[in-house]
């Protein structure tokens, strides 16, 4: 492919030189913020790990749609790569991953992962899979009764879609055409189990019988992901309801820190996987459209080093979690 | 001021609350059209159009968990669940999630919803309409629970239900919708939801309940006192989590004879609870062993009528447990 | 069409003349029972009724599928017609009803409607919409895993699938082939909330997303449910997996006796429903098949009308369930 | 006899009741070949193969629903749910269908499952992998709900759960799961659901306790006899629904001084019904109040480590309230 047929792809779907090198930007912060939450961990300092390692095509390129602020987000545990994309810093994650005082998402209280900004809309959410669906749909409700174009983005991994809650979820969403999309981040695991034992047929293929439109996309393309979802953003923004799309990718790491998955993974095929990684594939993209080479990539690789080093030494200075905090903000005042 | 049943005085609360403020919402199954199953909501869809009274689709899960995501983006909307025995599958929503919002958010998402819900037994309710469901959410930090009894403080609550920051449950005797009537204040005024009220003064013994049969109780405290001197205090609970236990203590203590009655499965009810209080904080005033009546431990409300007589508590075996615990 | 042409039909189904006329005694006596328990209500005798009024045709054609007493059912509150061709007589509808003592579904502990027999394996039924879809799912895989041939027909109404239950059991069927088939009655309300509020999409059309068969089948219309069920039957007990059928019909009485449904239906709607009885229908299939006649109907119709009186009768001389039995039964001895 | 774990303890229990009967079979998430997030059930797909040993989907609804439909049909099933907290979504087809099925058909269907769940507090599981959930399910006929805390009586009420007729909830202490060991004798042995089970004997006070605070407060009790010649009884209930409610009266009226402790938010946990019942019952033979030990009622374990160790009962805390019971 010459520089001009690679650069048409994204000139088509009206992203800028700059918005491609944003989001590459923002997939390896998301990347080294992970990696570098593993090391603590080994190092003892973080007591649990669960990583976006592998998400970061999907999750970059789905929230590049959204307003920040405006629209409401309601993440799950892995998308680091979506609230980094709304606002959140490498200062945040590693605040939360250390239980400090400071920790935004919610004061130590909960594990890495359970992301929550008033500020950003992103709802803040918890360990019960499936339960950010129905909840979804009503903050999209409310968008519609008030006549705003606001959009809702809810996701989970494909296991989350065995829940009750998807369901009545997507039946609700598509009785009131809700501006809502329903982004599935299908990693082929849930912990241990696979998908064969996990999902009857097809997730996107379901979106049909609620009747509205359904997409497979490969996850690890991000352009593919982000034209995707911002179609699905458009219809949800003019009013005309909802959309599933399950983006196909895998989990480069074990499900968390406390997951050893050479119990049920073979090493081949994770191997096979690394090969696909999402951020290896869109660098090829960026220098086939002519937009990175071996100095932009040293310069921007510095920047995210430079940034994850100081936020996570910030975080090991922070102070940690009062203890008589744990009896606090149970009731909101009236 | 013209006498009010339970279900007026909780339907005109709602009314006002959504005439005062555009961002409440109801929504439930056939609470639109149709104006719900007991017609509580009777009028709100043709007054206030069907996306501000939805009749949402058979999944008490959803119905909760949509109140909670429309609370987050700027509404008030009151969810009823059609019958307390259904609200299991709504369960996660309100105990893991609406319940928890606020602290595992450190305070920056509060979840302003209130959740109707219909309980008691009624003839030929049988053992799917018919159950006291509160002890199932009464030990979640997090909840506001409450069940009042009469029809002024129903409306007062309600309002004071809307309008809180955190999620309220809001239990409704449905033998006492229609059955229960008083005359209600004609003006705007609300009723807290962490008082509890003592209903009857009384020296003798103090008797906590809620729902039908506090009805029942103050009825025999009256008769007791007639027929047998017997002077009863008569404690509502009004809030079933949090307790306002100094009212309640404070009864305890100055009689030093302490029953509750409620209408639930006996063993793992709220009056455990109370009981555990009561004999903790009002130990040395104690004359007597702190008692309890309520159901037994079967599974709720028959439905031949026989069978469901045996199993509420009766006015006989109310009036029996209070002179007991008199005569002790 | 003449009265060859007519036979083709059901023989092609390899239904013989006594098969056509028993079924067709067998809805007439659901609906006989049926306006039975009303006038009881009217009457102040019985509490509460919950009708199978307008589903009789489905019911009946849907389980003279089935082996009774080796095949499992988890019927749902209206399927009268179900459990008769099983084997539950009138009286035990009429004893259910009142609540005496000898009433085989519960022993007066629970409303009409809530089916239970042991030797029938009629799997003890309860009102909280939805429940029984995983349950059935659970009886499927007994068989598969103990490698019988047995099948379990589950049923509800059309708001049933809005329940998250649902979806879990529809997956789990897909995922492990299991011999289920699940039967959707959808009369179009919800107590009063109509079908476009309550399903998205198509019921039926769900089916595929799971990767097995669904298909719509006028509920009115015997023989196409008897067809539709068979092929869905055979596919279970041959090891091939489930099959969802919804079955389209209509309520033709209020939800149950506690509900005035004038309050959301127009009676236009209904009469017009009335119209395309299941059993006025089928009558005339019967009679174009030369099998039904004015006498034979009389006789059929006199046969019933005997039964029911003398079921109603017997209810009403039994004795009641007694006080004390509340208690009883709570758990199983060890 | 050599040391096992709680969970080698519970592993081997379900292991042997497997290979003693074909219709014993295991489901949940996780538990086939990965064995189970904390390996209770490793080796177990290896030995029964994928059917007796099977991962399900991620839906708690679906799996107890489905184990009770496996029931019916002649199977055994035990289930497993993750983690204690993630039990909300199958509380519907526990508490309406799986405890109700015996009464509500007059005794005709049965449903003998057991449904294994690994709960309470343990460093980094935080709001939602923490919790103490077993007071939800004790208001609710027809289920037994058991919470051993010692691996060989774990060992032996796994083995009589499974053969019981009814449904079980069976919960273990995440924490006790490695940490707690003892012998456990060869032989096929069982223990019953029924039966509390009194650890140490003492005149003074009674404690009544479960989970990994029962640990705390026998530690708490050898201390306490050493250095303050306090001797305490100390019960542990083995059942929380139904009670032993005898052998937990014996132990109250014995020393007339009663305390309990567990890790759940103390207002509407088991212990208010433990008080309530000693409140009741042992009244004439109460020295002191019954006292009650818990977490605060705040939503449940906090990640950040200082916050946890404020919430949970401490031995520190522990071993006061003994001695302030033992001083009254
Ligand atoms: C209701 C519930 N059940 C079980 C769990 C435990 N659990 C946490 S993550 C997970 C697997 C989720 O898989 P998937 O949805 O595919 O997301 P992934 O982790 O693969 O991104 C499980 C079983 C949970 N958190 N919530
Ligand atoms: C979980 C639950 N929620 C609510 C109800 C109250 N309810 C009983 S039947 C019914 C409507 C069911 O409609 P559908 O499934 O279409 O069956 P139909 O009655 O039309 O045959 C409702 C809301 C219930 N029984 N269970
Ligand atoms: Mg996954
Ligand atoms: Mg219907």
């Amino acid at each position: 492919m010459d520089v001009k047929e690679a650069r048409a792809r994204h000139e088509e779907l009206g992203l800028g030189d700059d918005d491609l090198l944003r989001m590459y930007e923002t997939m390896l912060l998301a990347r080294r913020v992970d990696e570098r939450m593993w090391i603590l961990n080994r190092q003892g300092k973080a007591a649990f790990v669960i990583s976006c390692q592998g998400h970061e095509g999907v999750q970059v390129a789905a929230a590049y749609n959204l307003r920040p602020g405006y629209d409401y987000v309601y993440p799950y545990y892995r998308d680091f790569g979506i609230t980094t994309v709304l606002g959140q810093t490498p200062r945040d994650h590693f605040l939360s991953l250390l239980a400090r005082k400071e920790d935004p998402n919610s004061g130590g209280r909960q594990m890495p992962g359970h992301f929550s900004s008033r500020k950003l809309n992103i709802v803040t959410s918890s360990a019960p899979v499936g339960v950010q669906y129905p909840q979804a749909t009503g903050t999209a409700l409310a968008f519609k009764v008030r006549g705003e174009d606001g959009v809702v983005l809810v996701t989970g991994g494909e296991a989350s879609t065995s829940q009750g809650d998807w369901h009545e979820a997507m039946n609700f969403a598509g009785i009131h055409d809700l501006p809502v999309i329903f982004l599935i981040e299908n990693n082929v695991y849930a912990i241990s189990v696979p998908e064969n034992l996990q999902v009857a047929g097809s997730i996107a293929g379901r979106a049909a019988g609620y009747g509205f439109p359904g997409h497979e996309v490969d996850g690890n393309d991000v352009l593919a992901v982000y034209e995707t979802v911002k179609e699905a953003v458009g219809r949800a923004r003019r009013g005309e309801g909802p959309t599933l799309v399950e983006a196909r990718t895998y989990r480069l790491t074990a499900h968390s820190s406390d997951d050893d998955d050479r119990r049920y993974r073979e090493r081949d095929e994770v191997e096979n996987w690394r090969k696909k990684d999402p951020i290896v594939r869109y660098e090829h993209y960026l220098e086939e459209a002519g937009l990175l080479d071996e100095e932009t990539k040293e310069e921007i690789e510095e920047r995210v080093r430079e940034q994850v080093a100081e936020a996570s030494d910030y975080a090991e200075q922070a102070p940690l979690a009062d203890p008589e905090e744990a009896l606090g903000r149970v009731y909101a005042e009236v | 001021m013209p006498a009010k049943s339970l279900l007026q005085a909780i339907h005109e609360g709602l009314a006002e609350e959504m005439r005062a403020d555009e961002s409440v919402m109801v929504l439930g199954e056939d609470v639109g059209h149709a104006g719900g199953v007991f017609r509580v909501t009777q009028g709100l869809q043709d007054e206030f159009g069907p996306e501000r009274v939805m009749d949402t689709p058979l999944a008490e899960s959803l119905i909760v968990g949509a109140a909670i995501g429309l609370s987050v983006n700027g509404m008030r909307p009151v969810a009823e669940i059609q019958f307390a025995d259904f609200i299991p599958p709504a369960f996660d929503q309100i105990v893991n999630e609406a319940a928890r919002f606020y602290y595992r958010s450190n305070g920056a998402w509060n979840v302003p919803i209130t959740v109707r819900v219909p309980y008691g037994v009624v003839p030929g309710g049988a053992l799917y309409h018919s159950q006291s469901v509160e002890a199932w959410f009464c030990n979640t930090p997090g909840l506001k629970v409450v069940a009042p009894s009469f029809p002024a403080d129903a409306k007062g609550m309600l309002k004071s239900a809307v309008r809180d920051p955190n999620p309220v449950l809001f239990f409704e005797h449905k033998k006492a919708y229609r059955l229960i009537k008083e005359e209600i204040p004609e003006d705007d005024y609300s009723v807290p939801l962490d008082r509890a009220k003592v209903h009857r003064q009384g020296g003798d013994i103090t008797v906590v309940s809620y729902g039908m049969t506090l009805h029942q109780v103050l009825e025999a405290a009256a008769r007791i006192s007639e027929e047998h001197g017997v002077e009863a205090e008569v404690v509502e609970p009004m809030s079933l989590y949090p307790l306002d236990r100094e009212t309640i203590l404070e009864a305890a203590r100055k009689t030093g004879k302490f029953l509750v009655v409620s209408e639930a499965n006996l063993t793992g009810s709220v009056s455990g609870e109370i009981a555990a209080l009561v004999a903790r904080e009002a130990f040395e005033w104690l004359d007597a062993p702190v008692m309890r009546l309520g159901a037994p431990d079967t599974p709720a409300a028959p439905f031949a009528r026989p069978m469901m007589d045996f199993f509420v508590p009766s006015p006989e075996k109310i009036e029996s447990a209070m002179l007991e615990l008199a005569r002790y």
